[in-house]
């Protein structure tokens, strides 16, 4: 109860910071969605675009603040038990569907259900769960085999969506014609979707939150070009660019028009990682001096600073310093090509082709891939690029075909949930486009990564995890490069946009225009 | 031969063509011969516009790559593209064109059946598509240019052939006794050979086109430079840096320009009709 | 006439069988699948959900038995469910079309129109400035890159003239109704149309110069002259009228391809139409989408090309259905 | 004649574009045309008769100027008209009539429009009253069911219709002056006399001036009242047809008129118990066109039940009007075409029954003489080796092969330095000569001349015949000959079959058949064979 009293506290504090002024009801806004998403059924289809429209329309149990601290959502207060095994939470009372039907408890436990067979991340993030019941029509109590310090992390929007049981129990859920027309408990709902145009959301008046939304319409436009995208701002045509909407190289252009606001704030919880996979298991990458001397060659703060406008952090390491138990005591790569030269040679590379694999999702991750593979080849490396397209690249990634690729990833606010997963030897699995890619295995690590994630309390969990750190960054198993950073640039008068460490993709329930 | 050559020199704009073609050829044997610096690699600082250093004459692209060296290097393989693709499809549509012409019945008309049905794919939606199944690279993008541009050849050849078929002095080949392939070899191919000529140049210039859509849409070799590839490239960055697109487009356009005015100049040497006319 | 119709439309069905076996198996060679494209973009990637995917999509299957099922539901004028877009193909395809024929149909008027009248203009006046000058825009154009014409078009009309809008169908949200929305969705129908049409216009004026150049030489235009007639009855009556035969029969092959080959302007104008529908099912592998897309391209060039043929020979007598 | 000409053309001067052959088309050319009075102007290809005849109506090409002289009509200088003069002139006062009626029509507009249009040019009558007078028209100039044939189109005409519905438009306005550019070369000889009565009839009824273009004596000798002729761009000789025809004066006249075949067969020795180097027997040939699946296929017949023999030195003419078979006959004959039935032995070998290299093989003992002599040589080989390809194809030597070719060159009348040139070089009785060498060069026993004269002009023509004449003498040849000009036929056969539809209808030694046809077709070829009924000066 008191920690509930103490959350409140700090949420209204919050608040009180974001907005100096009084939030005044009603307006439109235009925001940019790309690509367009195949579908808005959160709980079959969790890809970007899915997740950045449905955080309006569907809610989890779950917010979570800058500092990925849990906020209340559909459940307005919670607790943990000694053990930390069981966490019961308390549902808001007077939550109702869109359809008008009461959201209750037994609604999560069928989420819980379908969840565990249609949303992949889920299954795995409810792996620990041994049971989950609903003593009353307001309380949810999951019960875990043993303890998992991150479990207080995974009940956000796109991790755990909420599903109106009376719509899809029974039935079969891939087909299930409500798909088309979703329904949940956020604040706006789904009105129209003209296809390749735009998606059109209204606010829900009966919104569980009083006086919210402000808004009374969103309309995601779907622009495929980038620089279509550029020119619907500057034109005036779109008040919203979501984070990735526009190429990099346009943001500074972009940030310095009139009355533009650019946050880079609202990725906390995904604090995206990019870095090259390095194929562990064969070839020159398969030697650990030249994996070095590839971290050496590399100009990571000219790829920070030119190809990424200065936007994001040269990464130390596999976590991002966003994430819980960082440390950045671990051994460090500068750009020092004189080194890498040394260590080629020290490593008797003698010339083999080495294959680079950009990421197909557009320019700036191919001036990126042209930047590598002019820097290894100044580093005396003989470097073919390869160029797919997303299919291709997934294809030959899950086959281990390749030699260097790049590749950026999520890693959910703790180092059990998005770090882990991409060094443990269990995770080497052929098919996978993510986990361990590189088939990097060492039991050390293994060990490590186990005890972490089921360890209490976390000061325990925070020894473990910068052991693990210092190791992998002195076995390089893939090369770091950068903590992205996706600026949202918005038109200013739209005012409390982002508000959690998942920003846009938690929806617009408290952001309002300033007429 | 003189008399063509006399021809094509009397015609002005053939003859702009020719100077243009025959530049983007020299650019793209001696070119990189003389500049031998890797289009590839950072020299200056980012965005450098054009004009400003004499190093750098056409600025630096997002990477502070020079324009220049790209062009220079981009003609090579821009033009190689054009060029090979278009013998690819010449090495399919001739053949079968010929074999349909001049054999007819139920081989032309299987042939044709083969030909319209590749037409009847829009060509550019199965360039994409070839290019992206077989991933990109200088094969595929010639590969699939050489098949979505091989059927006008076949067409061509196989009217010309069929009208050629039936001339006196392939009669008279048939009459002395000659086979098949004597003939259409010596006899039909060498009569068919202008208007093929004539298209030929025009292929290398839609090709080069061809080539030049599918990089914009990220679909090029990415070991090659090409000017395709730098408008592409520059197209994201077109307000902060016009020279990074506007430069290769220009290459594009006058070498395009360049084959066309040379076809038409070679359709005005070659065509007998005008050739009578004049005389 | 209706025989001729009949059998066009029964060789027509067999080439569309064809395209699909053979685009069928194209699709399938690429690397990568639906349930790839699909596991990687949910963020997880574990075999049982691409097991379960791939189940579901019926990719399992031997590729024999999949092309049976998608020809089978072909022949039902079924085209299948869209893996990714979780609809029916034949709705997905339809709910574009309109736009790509909007945009196609537009410019292809615009084309033929300004083509003809320019290429008869330069053919009229041949040898003087005009025809230098409108020979010389024709190459230009010709050959300028499509994708740059449509960037210098917006750089030009909609960032510094602001004139006219830069992407898409419509004013979105503005919700015009009557004659404000036809205005609306052709302000936004310039540009993408006139990207589309250069080409066409140049290639049409070219082609209308060079046949009237060579009907003018034609024995009957003389016959023309010897009656008297006047000069302005000659060129329209007779010159134009037999120029136009080959550049109609041209145009009209063009348009099927037309509907196809918008990829390039509808990425760059953001017009939803089905060109962009394919590129998005091609770098999705969604294959029934793709094969769907195809066949109705290739099936839109087949009857364009069966009405152009009818046109050509309600226009030229010498044509005769069955003799 | 006392009353004043109606055209008066004096010291016309049309000059060429520099770097021709020649300076001038047209080279100081006077003559007058009167009214009521056929005035032919008559030459070989390139002597500028087309050149007035286009100078009169104003419609020179761009390419030509005429520098000086004088067109006087109604007491006007034509020369000096702009175009909206000569524009109120042309089909009023001043019509013409086209060689080529196929492609002198608008192929997209109705026959009847088309009349009418010459109306509408000088804004004469209403629309009703244009298509009354188009029907009125139609039916004077002899067409068949005039309210139908002004709806139809020109391909659903034949060339005699099509010449006839010319006249009609050329005739519309009642003009003073028709000029007639060879209007009957393209068409039969049956249809050529129908259209030459046509336009005499026309021209009495009228009294109208007529310049009648032609190269054919024989059409002179039965239209012309004056003739013109032309040599090189100048008047050679003028005067009374009686006068030019019976006793030329110049010797180019008497040239050409003794290079006209006479239709007086000359007497031949009868070919007596040789063997028979040719045999027909039985040949049918039905063009089968498909349009496809769903529809009736087309059926031509070229040729039926047809049988032949040449006999050893024989030659066999074959004449008959275009579409007669004859062409498909003896395209049959060289197994250019596949019989659909019957036989055709070389002595003793049965060529419908061989094939690929066998049939290439026999292939030397028969050979060909095509009609186009543009055509019939590849414009991209040397004289040199279009001779010899076919010996070396049978295996002969290069060397021995190409010494062979000089030789044969000599034979024809060409010289050795010939070898290394392309055919576009020489004239079209040399690519003739050319193409009999070829035929010599395998050593055949048979020749198969397909209108191998017929594009050429009457000098060249006599010379080439001559030639083939010799030659068969001298080699022993035996020779199908397939010509449409009863003339020549008359001249070089000893045998004639006549072909009509397919079907020979008459076969017989060459004079018997002259002197006695039996066949109501052949009788009628033989009358309208032009030129019978006025002397004709042969002394050269």
């Amino acid at each position: 109860m008191l920690k509930k009293l103490a959350l409140s506290v700090t949420l209204a504090c919050l608040t009180a910071a974001a907005s100096a002024q009084e939030p005044k009801t009603g307006g439109v806004i235009n925001a940019v969605i790309q690509p367009e998403p195949p579908g808005l059924m959160l709980a079959l289809i969790q890809n970007g675009p899915t997740q950045m429209v449905s955080g309006n329309i569907f809610e989890g149990l779950l917010r979570y603040g800058p500092k990925l601290e849990p906020l209340p959502g559909l459940a307005e207060s919670w607790t943990i038990s000694e053990d930390a095994k069981v966490y019961t939470f308390k549902l808001k009372p007077g939550v109702t569907w869109h359809d008008g039907k009461p959201f209750t408890s037994a609604d999560v436990l069928f989420s819980i259900e379908m969840l565990k067979q249609t949303h992949a991340r889920a299954r795995g993030n409810l792996g620990q769960l041994e049971k989950v019941e609903a003593p009353d029509d307001l309380t949810v109590v999951f019960t875990l085999k043993q303890p998992f310090g991150p479990f207080i992390g995974i009940f956000e929007v796109g991790s755990l969506p909420m599903v109106p049981k009376h719509l899809y129990e029974g039935t079969d859920f891939k087909t299930n014609p409500n798909n088309n027309t979703p329904v949940g408990t956020g604040p706006f709902m789904f009105k129209e979707w003209q296809k390749g145009s735009f998606i059109r959301l209204v606010k829900n008046p009966n919104y569980h939150v009083k006086g919210k939304p402000y808004l009374d319409e969103i309309y995601w436009q779907i622009i495929p070009d980038a620089a279509a995208r550029a020119v619907a701002y500057e034109t005036g045509k779109v008040d919203v660019l979501p984070g990735g909407s526009v190429e990099n190289f346009d943001v500074p252009r972009l940030s310095k028009l009139a009355n533009t606001c650019v946050t880079g704030a609202g990725w906390e919880f995904f604090s995206p990682l990019a870095w090259l996979w390095l194929n562990n298991r064969a070839g020159p990458t398969s030697n650990k001096k030249i994996r070095q001397a590839i971290m050496y060659a590399i100009d990571r703060n000219f790829a920070k600073d030119v190809i990424w406008n200065g936007l994001g952090k040269v990464a130390t390491g596999p976590s991002a310093s966003t994430i819980k138990f960082y440390t950045d005591d671990v051994p460090k790569y500068p750009y020092d090509p004189a080194k890498a030269k040394a260590l080629l040679k020290e490593a008797g590379y003698n010339g083999e082709k080495v294959r680079l694999m950009p990421l197909p999702y557009g320019e700036t991750w191919q001036r990126w891939g042209e930047a590598v593979k002019q820097n290894l080849m100044d580093a005396g490396m003989n470097i073919e690029t390869i160029a797919t397209d997303v299919p291709g690249s997934n294809q030959r990634i899950g086959d281990w075909d390749y030699d260097i690729s790049f590749t950026y990833l999520y890693q959910y606010g703790d180092p059990a949930l998005g770090v882990g997963r991409n060094y443990v030897s269990s995770q080497i699995m052929k098919g996978q486009q993510f986990n361990n890619v590189e088939g990097y295995s060492n039991p050390e690590i293994d060990k490590l990564f186990a005890e972490g994630a089921n360890a209490t309390p976390d000061s325990k969990r925070k020894e473990i995890y910068e052991k693990a750190q210092k190791i992998l960054v002195e076995d390089v198993p893939v090369a770091w490069m950068l903590e992205l950073q996706f600026p949202t640039i918005t038109r200013c008068k739209v005012k409390n946009l982002i508000t959690t460490a998942i920003g846009v993709n938690d929806g617009f329930r408290d952001a309002w225009v300033d007429k | 031969m003189r008399q063509f050559a006399r021809q094509m020199l009397r015609n002005p704009s053939g003859l702009i063509g020719l100077i243009i073609v025959v530049m983007a050829i020299l650019v793209a044997v001696v070119g990189p011969l003389i500049f031998p610096n890797s289009p590839w690699r950072m020299v200056q600082r980012p965005f450098l516009p054009p004009f400003t250093l004499s190093a750098v004459p056409l600025g630096t692209d997002a990477l502070g790559r020079d324009v220049f060296a790209g062009i220079i290097h981009g003609a090579r393989v821009s033009l190689l593209v054009g060029l090979v693709s278009t013998l690819a499809a010449l090495a399919v549509g001739v053949p079968l064109g010929a074999i349909a012409g001049y054999f007819g019945g139920r081989v032309d008309d299987a042939l044709m059946r083969f030909t319209e049905f590749f037409q009847t794919i829009p060509s550019f939606a199965l360039a994409i598509v070839l290019v992206a199944i077989l991933q990109p690279s200088i094969y595929s993008i010639v590969a699939a240019i050489a098949i979505v541009s091989w059927p006008p050849v076949a067409r061509l050849v196989r009217g010309e052939v069929l009208s050629l078929r039936t001339r006196e002095y392939v009669q008279a080949a048939i009459v002395t006794g000659q086979t098949n392939r004597w003939i259409i070899w010596h006899e039909i191919l060498p009569n068919a050979l202008s208007p093929v000529i004539v298209l030929a140049s025009l292929m290398i210039a839609t090709a080069i086109l061809l080539e030049s859509s599918l990089s914009f849409l990220g679909l090029g070799d990415p070991n090659l430079i090409s000017w395709g590839y730098m408008v592409g490239a520059g197209r994201t960055v077109i307000r902060q840096a016009w020279w990074i697109t506007v430069f290769p487009g220009l290459a594009i356009l006058l070498s395009v320009l360049g084959l066309n005015l040379v076809g038409e100049g070679l359709n005005d040497a070659l065509n007998p009709r005008l050739a009578r006319q004049g005389r | 006439m209706l025989s001729f119709v009949a059998q066009r439309i029964v060789k027509g069905v067999i080439v569309l069988l064809a395209i699909i076996v053979l685009n069928f198996f194209l699709i399938r060679l690429a690397p990568g699948d639906p349930a790839v494209v699909m596991a990687g973009e949910a963020g997880a990637s574990d075999q049982v959900f691409v097991k379960q995917l791939r189940e579901k999509f019926g990719l399992d299957r031997p590729l024999p038995e999949q092309l049976f099922i998608y020809v089978k539901g072909i022949l039902s004028f079924d085209l299948g469910f869209s893996f990714r877009q979780q609809a029916p193909v034949s709705k997905l395809i339809l709910e574009r079309l309109p736009a790509t024929l909007l945009l196609t149909m537009t410019a292809f008027a615009i084309s033929l129109v300004l083509g003809i009248l320019f290429g008869t203009l330069a053919a009229r006046w041949a040898g003087t400035w005009l025809d230098t000058a409108i020979t010389a825009m024709a190459l230009v154009f010709y050959a300028t890159p499509l994708f740059w014409i449509a960037l210098m078009a917006i750089l030009l009309f909609s960032v510094t003239l602001d004139w006219l809008p830069s992407f898409g169908y419509e004013t979105i949200g503005a919700r015009h109704t009557g004659f404000a929305r036809v205005l609306d969705i052709g302000a936004h129908l310039i540009m993408p149309a006139m990207t589309i049409g250069l080409f066409f216009m140049a290639t049409y004026t070219r082609m209308t110069r060079a046949s009237m150049l060579e009907v003018k030489r034609l024995d009957f235009v003389k016959t023309a002259r010897a009656k008297g007639l006047s000069d302005r009855v000659i060129q329209r009556r007779h010159v134009l009228r037999n120029a136009l035969l080959p550049v109609v029969t041209l145009a009209g092959l063009h348009t099927g391809t037309l509907v196809g080959g918008a990829v390039l302007t509808e990425t760059v104008f953001a017009w939803p139409g089905i060109g962009r529908l394919m590129y998005e099912a091609l770098i999705q592998r969604d294959y029934n989408l793709l094969l769907g897309v195809f066949v109705v391209c290739s099936a839109m060039v087949l009857i364009f090309n069966l009405v152009t043929d009818l046109v050509y020979r309600m226009v030229d007598p010498r044509i005769q259905y069955s003799a | 004649m006392p009353a004043p000409p109606a055209v008066s053309i004096k010291d016309l001067r049309i000059a060429l574009p520099p770097g021709g052959e020649r300076p001038f088309a047209v080279d100081n050319v006077s003559f007058d045309l009167n009214p009521g009075e056929i005035v032919c102007v008559v030459g070989e290809s390139g002597s500028g008769k087309s050149m007035c005849a286009h100078a009169l109506m104003g419609l020179l090409p761009d390419s030509v100027t005429t520098e000086s002289g004088t067109i006087s009509f109604e007491g006007k200088n034509l020369l000096s008209l702009d175009e909206n003069g000569w524009r109120d002139l042309r089909g009023r006062r001043i019509a013409m009539v086209f060689q080529e009626p196929m492609t002198a029509l608008n192929p997209l507009l109705r026959i009847g429009d088309q009349m009418m249009e010459v109306f509408e040019a000088h804004g004469l009558l209403t629309s009703r009253e244009r298509r009354r007078k188009a029907i009125e028209l139609a039916r004077e100039v002899g067409l068949p069911e005039p309210e139908r044939i002004v709806r139809a189109y020109p391909h659903q005409l034949s060339g005699g219709q099509r010449q006839r519905a010319m006249i009609a438009m050329a005739l519309a306005l009642e003009p003073a002056i028709l000029v007639a550019d060879e209007p009957t070369t393209a068409l039969d000889v049956t249809t050529q006399a129908q259209i030459l009565k046509l336009i005499r009839d026309l021209q009495r009824n009228r009294n109208m001036a007529v310049m009648f273009i032609t190269h054919d004596f024989g059409v002179v000798a039965d239209i012309a009242d004056r003739v013109v002729v032309l040599r090189h761009g100048q008047v050679v000789e003028q005067g009374r047809s009686e006068q030019v025809l019976g006793h030329p004066e110049h010797p180019y006249t008497k040239a050409l008129l003794a290079a006209v075949p006479s239709m007086d067969p000359p007497p031949r020795a009868p070919l007596t118990g040789r063997s028979k180097a040719v045999d027909v027997i039985g040949i049918d040939k039905t063009y089968v066109t498909s349009n496809g699946w769903f529809q009736r296929e087309r059926r031509v017949r070229a040729a039926y039940d047809v049988s032949f023999s040449i006999l050893q030195g024989e030659t066999v003419g074959l004449v008959g009007e275009s579409g007669s078979g004859k062409s498909s006959v003896a395209r049959l004959v060289m197994q250019l075409l596949e019989a659909d039935r019957g036989t055709i032995r070389l002595g003793d070998i049965d060529l419908t029954a061989l094939h690929g290299q066998a049939l290439r093989q026999q292939r030397r003992r028969i050979q060909m003489i095509f009609q186009d002599p543009f055509a019939s040589l590849n414009p991209r080989r040397k004289v040199g080796q279009i001779i010899s390809d076919g010996p070396i194809a049978h295996g002969a030597d290069a060397k021995q092969a190409r010494a062979r070719a000089g030789e044969l060159l000599g034979m024809v009348g060409l010289d050795a330095g010939a070898m290394e040139r392309y055919p576009h070089e020489f004239s079209g009785g040399q690519r003739q000569r050319i193409g009999i060498a070829r035929a010599l060069a395998l050593d055949p026993q048979v020749i198969v001349a397909d209108e191998a004269v017929s594009a050429l002009d009457v000098s060249v023509q006599a010379q080439v015949l001559k030639l083939l004449e010799d030659l068969k003498a001298r080699l022993g040849l035996s020779m199908l000959f397939i010509t449409h000009d009863l003339r020549v036929a008359a001249q070089i056969c000893d045998r004639i079959a006549v072909m009509q539809r397919g079907i020979i209808v008459e076969l017989k030694a060459t004079a018997a058949l002259f002197a006695a046809p039996e066949h109501q077709y052949t009788r009628e070829l033989l009358a309208a064979v032009p030129g019978q009924h006025r002397p004709i000066s042969r002394s050269a």
